[in-house]
């Protein structure tokens, strides 16, 4: 089946099999590799990115869902090599450890500031419930939200 | 004058934000699955459903002939592949023959059976379906105390008692110590199996060059250059004609210490085929087939005088060994026994252990490996103890620490501790709860029916892992720096850190010694066709050996860019600072750039000195590091559902100096959340018939931010003299100081109630049972 | 996995005895039984669909009776396997009339274990117990309304 | 990880899929549980018709004095919706409890309810609201109540080829109040037990009690005997205590890892006992 979708910005036309799930799409067809796979089980949140303005988990959608759809990945945050504010927040407060699961936290933190511009420290702990992290036990997650919420703010 | 950065600042010690971010936050590293080749094909492994049973028939023709397939292959193909070897030798070990793929018999769930290789991995999935199995469905065992009842099935049928290895270890004269107690308490406590759960599964690429007779591995790793040694003798191939690469590694605790079947079965089918192929584990598998940690059964005897001095330790050992030997299986309940003491200063001690088969996967080293089940023991028992003796659980353990004037301090169980002071961080983190104050609310809180407990955990560990003597494969570590002639600094680590920060603490390291940048330098690590011999990241080791091994090779560097100095300046007495060699007398200097450049010219040399500047240094290190520390939990239960909040915690960890606070918060908070995962979240479960019921993320419940409470990181110093840094490792600190710290808050809330002990994990529904007997 | 129940089926005992071996009633009342062909004396090769919400997996497996003593109890074991994993139930089913001594009446009490493996073990923990009991309880429903 | 293949249409109406679902398609709506089924491979699917496409099944109006959603409204447009927030708000606690942001994005009300599983979170509200659903076949529409709706463990009165097309719920007045009060299962983010509680007061007396249980049996199911014990009383905590206790009278509960039947049966009362506490205290 023929969909067009734009990712970053990007357009994307692209016969595919019904069953090529969203990541895959992402990851092997435009080649964006920054999106993870963590389960299958949609659970992790490693996967997330936007769709239409929405957190979404990329592994538990097909591609074909997304025809018409724009897409931002963690690739499409950073601009003219400026990163975004919660990707500077992360790197400030070291709001990652091996990184997997990171694009997937940058991501649900977009969508958590998108939404609330001044988070508690519990409403970003809410709004990160779909995202695991072995590394960083969270702590320093929640600061760089919160960093970055405030960092907007100025 | 100099391009290299010239600077005045230093930078250990400092919170430094990390230099591998950049990658990893706009989603440009490179991961395993994120490796691209030319005609890459795909592996999809087809694994047995079933905890025991005997393979009567594979059928593979429809696989074969499936569309995309390329071959299938079963255990009569690889048959002349090597076992997964067991690194550790000990006597009377009996070690199952560990096939990549199944032959005759499967021992349990998830044990790989055949691999389909496919152009994609739809079709390899798809073919995967095809294959067909007839299995005759044996009896399983998957609870190792059921396992060692007389009649239970036999997971190997050549040791029908499936006993794996035992080991026995004394120290002192626990006997006499038994006998002249005033008090003995007893407990069994489970440690129960966890999934490391490492957010990247397992993954490799295999790209056999044949031409070359040259196979490049990329999987995803804490020990690169052990995989390459073993897996090339697995494949009957010279170790160097074979390369690894650990690249971006997505998290590993210890579930990628290891050699696995599938990094040998994907070089064999590299082989095979002549073309590249990769295979990355999905979560289900991560879950029945990666291995995983804990997974005791331990039964404690404490015997102590009347007035809380401990006399002796006894510890019987039950550890699930699972279905194989990995690596390090028997090796990891042998770190518990030596951590069985403690912090405190009993010289009696008796640990046996019995290792058990299961038709369970492995377990061996998760985050902490045989330590925090060894604290967890101990700290428990001490609890149990000062209840016994109506003490107060932090006054039972000021009286029996071993005292900072006693180290280097022998252990009952053959250590040597390095430095000390554990009444220090127990004292601060009971300043910073209020713990005086706590103990008044708890009283009136009791009085109103409510529960609310304070738990506390000082805990030890051996990190820095460690010796050689006592580490299979080595204990040491490597590290190369090179000024490259344009005066750049290029670090080689053989550590393989992967998420630990290495690349930013290394750099620290490396500015300070030679006074540039942390810009001026790079840190590699990963890849054994680049870096040096090395072992790798796992057991605190990374910076304590690992970061050692580089602050020698920098001492040796800086003795050969000072003769260059002294050759150029033509001075005797130059020193070096601020990224140049400054003549001492005349004030005279030159730069790096210019030593470097005159050194890799060579058109004249200092004398008995070779062109290019590089050095290498691999380290031994002399002992062990023993970092301590005292947590405290402070946690309040809701009676009528047994759900537990935790109102404090309070973490006081001592590991010796510190390079960069950021990133040792980092560490402890990470080392936390797992700690809480086994506390009251996490276990793998096996049914009876050997199916893993937590088989994923839907049953397994691993901490998330809305589960965990704000950590309160705070550090006392005591600096390691084992190695010139000072360090001691912090990355396992937080795991093993947590669990105890958890269920003794809980076991003193429920005190009122007659509550002793309660194993783990702490589910609202087990306290809520202790409740409702009660009401 | 324990599993137990009783159901009361509204014909005599002898008749419930007989119809619950009836390889004709029985393929009609087991939920997603595709076809029940003997093999044995009391055994069965069995075809099964199970139709669960979006789940569905095709089974085969068999059915043994074992234990007879009629009219008042035998034990039943029903092996599947398939690509979502397998299933083992073993029982003894009891039959007798219910305590008030009404006529045209069985009460079926069952106890018994099941086992469930594979990937329906692994992710489906938190509905097998419910599912279970939904397709027992859809076995004697039918059941009951083959008997009369 | 990789789901069986199967063919897959985005009709442009609502006619157009109902023809296809008659031809035994199956409708796809958020896919929150259906994907992950798939990929495991434990669904597969051979025909999916996707209902996002269609516009007209996404809304969220007033008309009639009730209430009307639209299938494919997901669970964050219904957790946000001023309009429900304001009539109906315990359809929004309820939204805003199930799973985690990223599911609620993407996961409808329709897919949700027409799931039907034992353990979701709407069906608790539902039940309390008597909502009703409409369910449209090719030929065919008709409207059933919640109550008739869940049948037993992912089933329900829909026939095949039916989809449930509107959610239809009542608007109370000021003297109403609601709440939804959930014990989570820490793996999946999945209801061990929920309970949500409306109840009316008329000079402190309770007029009107509706209490919806989910995640204890196979399906979602209103307490009728606590609701009873409620109404006509001005109810102390006892009172309280003593309905709640009867949320669970009878029923055969679920049992599992990670709660027995006798554990879930207690938080029933425990979390319907804190619901009717709650759902008095909001009354304006």
């Amino acid at each position: 089946m023929k969909i067009n979708l734009s990712i970053n910005g990007k357009s994307y036309s692209q016969d595919v099999e019904p069953r090529l799930l969203l990541i895959h799409f992402l990851r092997e067809v435009a080649g964006l590799t920054g999106t993870h796979m963590g389960c299958e089980t949609s659970l992790c949140g490693a996967c997330t990115v936007e769709l239409n303005g929405k957190a979404i988990k990329s592994c538990t959608m097909f591609a074909v869902q997304a025809n018409g759809a724009e897409i931002v990945t963690v690739e499409g945050l950073a601009n003219n090599g400026k990163l975004d504010p919660v990707q500077e927040a992360f790197w400030n407060e070291h709001g990652l450890q091996c990184g997997f699961c990171t694009p997937g936290m940058i991501m649900a933190s977009k969508q958590i500031l998108d939404r609330n511009p001044s988070p508690t420290e519990e409403e970003v702990r809410h709004g990160l419930e779909g995202n695991v992290c072995r590394c960083t036990g969270y702590q320093h997650i929640v600061n760089a939200v919160k960093a970055a919420a405030a960092g907007a703010g100025k | 004058m100099a391009t290299t950065t010239t600077k005045t600042e230093t930078f250990v010690g400092k919170r430094i934000r990390r230099r591998e971010d950049p990658r990893l936050i706009t989603g440009t590293a490179t991961y395993v699955e994120d490796i691209q080749m030319p005609g890459m094909h795909y592996a999809v492994i087809l694994r047995s459903p079933h905890a025991a049973a005997r393979i009567r028939s594979i059928d593979t023709k429809k696989a074969v002939s499936a569309p995309g397939v390329v071959c299938v292959f079963t255990g009569k193909d690889t048959k002349g592949v090597g076992a997964v070897p067991c690194g550790v030798a000990m006597p009377d070990l009996r070690v199952p023959q560990h096939t990549i793929l199944a032959t005759e018999r499967v021992y349990f769930v998830g044990h790989p059976v055949a691999v389909v290789v496919a152009r994609d991995r739809y079709l390899a999935r798809d073919a995967a379906d095809l294959i067909e199995v007839d299995y005759e469905v044996l009896p399983a065992v998957a609870d190792p105390e059921k396992a060692l009842a007389k009649g239970a099935p036999a997971v190997h049928p050549q040791w029908p008692d499936n006993v794996a290895f035992t080991y026995h270890q004394d120290g002192g004269n626990i006997d006499k110590a038994f006998a002249e107690a005033d008090v003995v308490v007893k407990q069994r406590i489970v440690s129960q199996r966890l999934v490391p759960m490492a957010m990247e599964t397992r993954g490799v690429v295999a790209e056999w060059r044949g031409a070359d007779r040259q196979l490049n591995l990329y999987t995803s790793t804490q020990i690169p250059h052990l995989v390459r040694t073993i897996v090339a003798a697995m494949l009957g191939l010279e170790e160097n004609r074979m390369r690894v690469i650990a690249p971006e590694v997505g998290g590993g605790f210890g579930s990628k210490l290891n050699v696995y079947a599938e990094e040998a079965l994907m070089g064999y089918v590299s082989m095979k085929i002549q073309k590249p192929v990769k295979w990355i584990e999905s979560r289900r598998e991560n879950f029945t087939c990666t291995i995983h940690g804990r997974g005791h059964v331990d039964y404690y005897e404490v015997a102590a005088k009347r007035d809380g001095t401990i006399l002796g330790i006894k510890l019987k050992l039950i550890q699930d060994v699972g279905a194989y030997h990995q690596l390090l299986t028997p090796l990891i309940p042998q770190l518990s026994v030596l951590m069985m003491p403690g912090l405190y200063n009993t010289q009696n001690i008796r640990g046996d252990i019995i290792g058990v088969f299961t038709n369970c996967v492995p377990t061996d080293a998760y985050r902490g490996a045989g330590r925090p089940e060894a604290t967890h023991g101990i700290e428990r028992m001490v609890d149990i103890l000062a209840a016994e003796l109506k003490m107060d659980p932090a006054e039972i353990r000021l009286k029996n620490f071993v005292t900072k004037d006693k180290f280097p301090y022998p252990t009952a169980t053959g250590l040597m501790y390095d430095s000390g002071d554990y009444a220090t961080p127990l004292k601060k983190a009971l300043d910073l709860v209020g713990y005086v104050k706590l103990r008044q609310e708890q009283a009136d809180l009791r009085k109103q029916g409510k529960y609310m407990g304070i738990g506390i955990s000082t805990y030890g560990e051996i990190c820095a892992i460690g010796p050689s003597p006592a580490t299979p494969a080595g204990g040491w570590e490597s590290a190369t720096v090179k000024i490259e002639p344009s005066g750049k600094v290029t670090i080689l680590t053989g550590a393989c850190p992967h998420g630990q920060g290495e690349e930013t603490t290394f750099a620290q390291i490396a500015a300070d010694e030679l006074g540039v940048g942390l810009d001026d330098i790079l840190v590699i690590r990963g890849d054994t066709a680049v870096v040096q011999y090395g072992i790798g990241t796992f057991g605190s080791r990374a910076t304590a050996v690992g970061g050692t091994a580089l602050y020698y090779a920098l001492q040796d560097l800086k003795a050969k860019i000072k003769k260059f100095g002294e050759m150029l300046l033509e001075s005797d007495d130059v020193s070096l600072m601020i990224g140049q060699v400054i003549d001492n007398k005349s004030g005279k200097a030159k730069t790096f750039q210019e030593i470097a450049g005159a050194a890799y010219r060579a058109l004249k040399l200092p004398p008995n000195t070779e062109p290019g500047l590089l050095a290498t240094r691999f380290w031994e290190p002399p002992n062990f590091t023993f970092p301590f520390g005292a947590h405290i939990v402070v946690t309040d239960i809701d009676d009528e559902t047994g759900q537990i909040k935790i109102r404090r915690y309070v973490a006081v960890d001592d590991c010796g100096n510190i390079l960069n606070p950021l990133i040792v918060d980092g560490q402890v908070h990470g080392g936390v959340a797992q700690g809480l995962g086994q506390a009251l979240w996490e276990q793998a479960v096996y049914d009876d018939n050997g199916q893993l019921v937590t088989g994923e993320l839907t049953d397994y419940a691993v901490p998330r931010a809305q589960m965990m409470p704000w950590i309160e990181s705070h550090h006392t110093c005591t600096p390691s003299p084992i190695n010139p840094l000072g360090v001691k490792g912090v990355g396992e600190a937080g795991t093993i100081g947590c669990s105890p710290a958890v269920v003794n808050s809980v076991v003193d809330a429920l005190s009122p109630l007659g509550v002793r002990h309660l194993d783990m994990p702490l589910t609202p529904e087990k306290i809520w049972k202790v409740v409702a007997k009660k009401n | 996995m324990k599993i137990s129940g009783s159901y009361n089926l509204p014909v005599a005992p002898e008749r419930a005895y007989q119809i619950l071996q009836d390889p004709a009633i029985l393929a009609q009342a087991m939920p997603g039984c595709e076809s029940l062909e003997q093999i044995g004396p009391d055994e069965y090769r069995m075809k099964m669909k199970v139709l669960l919400a979006a789940l569905s997996g095709q089974f085969e497996g068999k059915v043994r009776i074992a234990d007879q003593a009629p009219p008042t109890s035998f034990r039943l074991i029903v092996e599947g396997s398939g690509r979502i994993g397998f299933l083992k139930g073993d029982g003894l089913l009891k039959l007798s009339p219910p305590d008030a001594g009404a006529a045209g009446l069985t009460v079926v009490s069952y106890e018994g274990d099941a086992q469930v493996g594979g990937t329906m073990a692994a992710v489906g923990q938190r509905l097998i117990d419910g599912t279970a009991k939904m397709m027992i309880r859809k076995f004697f429903d039918k059941l009951a309304s083959l008997a009369g | 990880m990789i789901a069986q293949k199967f063919e897959y249409t985005a009709p442009k109406s609502l006619d157009e899929a109902l023809h296809l679902l008659a031809s035994g398609a199956k409708p796809l709506a958020g896919g929150m549980s259906l994907i992950p089924m798939m990929k495991l491979r434990l669904a597969a699917p051979e025909h999916l018709v996707d209902l996002r496409t269609i516009k007209d099944l996404n809304y969220i109006r007033e008309a009639g004095g009730q209430l009307h959603i639209g299938a494919t409204a997901s669970h964050y447009e219904i957790e946000s919706s001023a309009l429900l927030r304001q009539k109906c708000p315990l359809l929004t606690e309820t939204a805003a409890a199930i799973g985690d942001v990223q599911v609620r994005n993407m996961g409808t009300i329709g897919g949700s309810v027409a799931h039907a599983d034992p353990a979701a979170d709407y069906p608790a509200a539902l039940q309390a609201l008597e909502a009703k659903f409409v369910l449209n076949g090719a030929k065919s529409e008709r409207t059933v109540s919640a109550a008739d709706f869940f049948v037993d463990a992912f089933t329900t009165t829909l026939e095949p080829g039916e989809i449930l097309r509107e959610v239809i719920v009542p608007i109370d007045d000021a003297r109403t109040g609601t709440s939804y009060q959930k014990m989570v299962q820490p793996a999946s983010g999945f209801a061990i037990v929920g309970v949500a509680v409306r109840v009316r007061q008329n000079a402190r007396k309770v007029s009107f009690a509706r209490i919806g249980v989910t995640g204890l049996s196979n399906h979602a199911y209103r307490a009728t005997a606590a609701e009873k014990a409620l109404e006509g009383k001005t109810p102390s905590a006892n009172d309280i205590q003593n309905a709640a206790a009867l949320v669970a009278q009878g029923v055969d509960a679920n049992s599992d890892l990670h709660a027995s039947a006798d554990y879930r049966k207690h938080l029933a009362a425990v979390h319907a006992a804190r619901a009717i506490k709650s759902a008095i205290s909001r009354i304006t």
